[in-house]
């Protein structure tokens, strides 16, 4: 019954949200708050592990786009991995590989962070 | 026997439809009452994904952005499925104060990213996920967005 | 303000309908649409699964009885669900023939086995995973059976 | 998107039926089918495995009501077994267990038909 949740993890400075399931209008709400607590927490270091996301919609999109500012500005990023292939369609529509960073494997996004990671 | 006639009715029985609550909870049923008649034609996997997802983004526009400012109408989607031979005819409506597709810019990413407006993007990606997409606006009594997604011919 | 008006136009809001080609293979198509419901409204997955039963038992009878010696009519089922503060209301309704609810007599399973007609279970079921069963027949016009299962208080 | 299967296997004279997903109006004809070649084949002790049923409505109840006097009569049975507790509860409530033989597992249902293994 649980159509999409987030499970956030730390590791050191880097944040990694793994999510799961349907990121649509009504779930991105609850999505959203998970970034508005990094927020305030100062967490800018974050990699978004998609493995388990089966699907998203604009509005999930949204939701990075509102936030990627505010965490650039703070010599953060927001990365993407484990994408699959039916989702990274659409975020490749919408041309966001222009503007985010989508790796195969979370080691390899999380290593991308290195140098936060070592400043921590 | 009137064959025309037959022909008709026949086809006005591949009508499915469905009206509910403009609720974002609703999306979920909305999105599965789609993906039942998109299987059932024999769309491939990777089009009934399409389906699903333009008819999410209509339907997520009218919750969004039909009933604002609007307190007493009652706040509906409608949507309306029609096999045809060569295809799905889906049509979205709602009973909100309407717009003016021609004015929706499609987004240009770069002066997205300045812009960090959130949005924008649903009525772009629902043009290039369906074949045909047209509009029809009567505000506060029925504005449609009316989408077909043809069959491949190689099944 | 009519607080009246709005309360009734609140209630309007909360009503889920669909009408679709009166086939078996629609069969899935409603239970998706009834489940998703119910599973908004709290019901616990033992109800879910009873009032998912009940729905495809009522939409089964109409695919199979409604519209026997009958080609002109449009061979539709419709299915309208009514959230209610204390559960939900659901019709399901045809244009067909109607019949004598009346006149259906519960299954005597040691007579069931001589006879060996399989049939006769539908509305048995539907009685007992429902609360309340009720029919209104007009044949050719409309005919429904309406149901209520209520939330349970401990939900 | 296959909604309901059944998978035939013979074991000596008795067949099992292993069935899974959604057993109803519709796929009852796929089932039904299978019933038929059965009789056709004159095999009548019959094994039906419901482990990985998930659901089941009375057109679906109504195939073993149709069947079962024919497989009587030629000195066989439709026995039942892993029913799951939701499917078995409507079974229940439309008195099938005074009708039909359930068990726990297969080998205990397939056991009752001792008897016939050794005559074939
Ligand atoms: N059903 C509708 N009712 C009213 N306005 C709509 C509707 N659908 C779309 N619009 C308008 O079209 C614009 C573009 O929609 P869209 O491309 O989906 O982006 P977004 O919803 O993110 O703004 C919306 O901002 C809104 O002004
Ligand atoms: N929608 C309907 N239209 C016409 N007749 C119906 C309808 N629903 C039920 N009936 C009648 O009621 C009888 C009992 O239905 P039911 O208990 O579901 O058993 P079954 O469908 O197996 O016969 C049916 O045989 C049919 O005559």
């Amino acid at each position: 019954m649980e159509k999409f949740s987030v499970t956030r993890t730390d590791e050191g400075a880097v944040t990694l949200l793994s999510l799961k399931g349907f990121l649509d209008a009504h779930t991105a709400q609850t999505f959203e708050n998970v970034l508005k607590t990094l927020m305030n927490e100062q967490r800018y270091a974050i990699v978004v592990d998609m493995s388990e996301l089966d699907y998203i919609s604009s509005a999930g999109m949204g939701i990075f786009m509102g936030f990627i500012e505010e965490v650039r500005e703070n010599q953060g990023d927001i990365k993407f991995c484990c994408v699959n292939p039916r989702v990274y369609k659409i975020f490749d529509l919408l041309g966001f590989p222009n503007i985010f960073e989508f790796y195969a494997t979370r080691e390899e996004a999380i290593g991308q962070f290195k140098n936060i990671r070592d400043h921590s | 026997m009137k064959i025309r006639k037959t022909q008709t009715s026949s086809n006005k029985k591949k009508v499915y439809r469905l009206r509910l609550p403009a609720e974002t909870r609703n999306l979920d049923i909305i999105r599965k009452f789609v993906v039942g008649i998109a299987e059932q034609c024999g769309f491939s996997e990777e089009d009934v994904y399409n389906i699903e997802l333009a008819v999410d983004e209509a339907a997520s526009n009218v919750i969004k952005h039909a009933y604002t400012h609007q307190t007493s109408n009652e706040k509906i989607i409608d949507v309306a499925v029609r096999e045809r031979s060569d295809g799905l005819e889906i049509v979205i409506g709602d009973k909100g104060k309407g717009f003016d597709p021609q004015a929706v810019k499609p987004p240009d990413m770069g002066e997205y990213m300045k812009k960090l407006k959130s949005g924008g993007l649903g009525l772009y990606l629902i043009k290039k996920l369906m074949d045909k997409v047209s509009f029809r606006m009567r505000p506060g009594v029925r504005n449609e967005i009316r989408m077909i997604k043809y069959l491949k011919q190689d099944g």
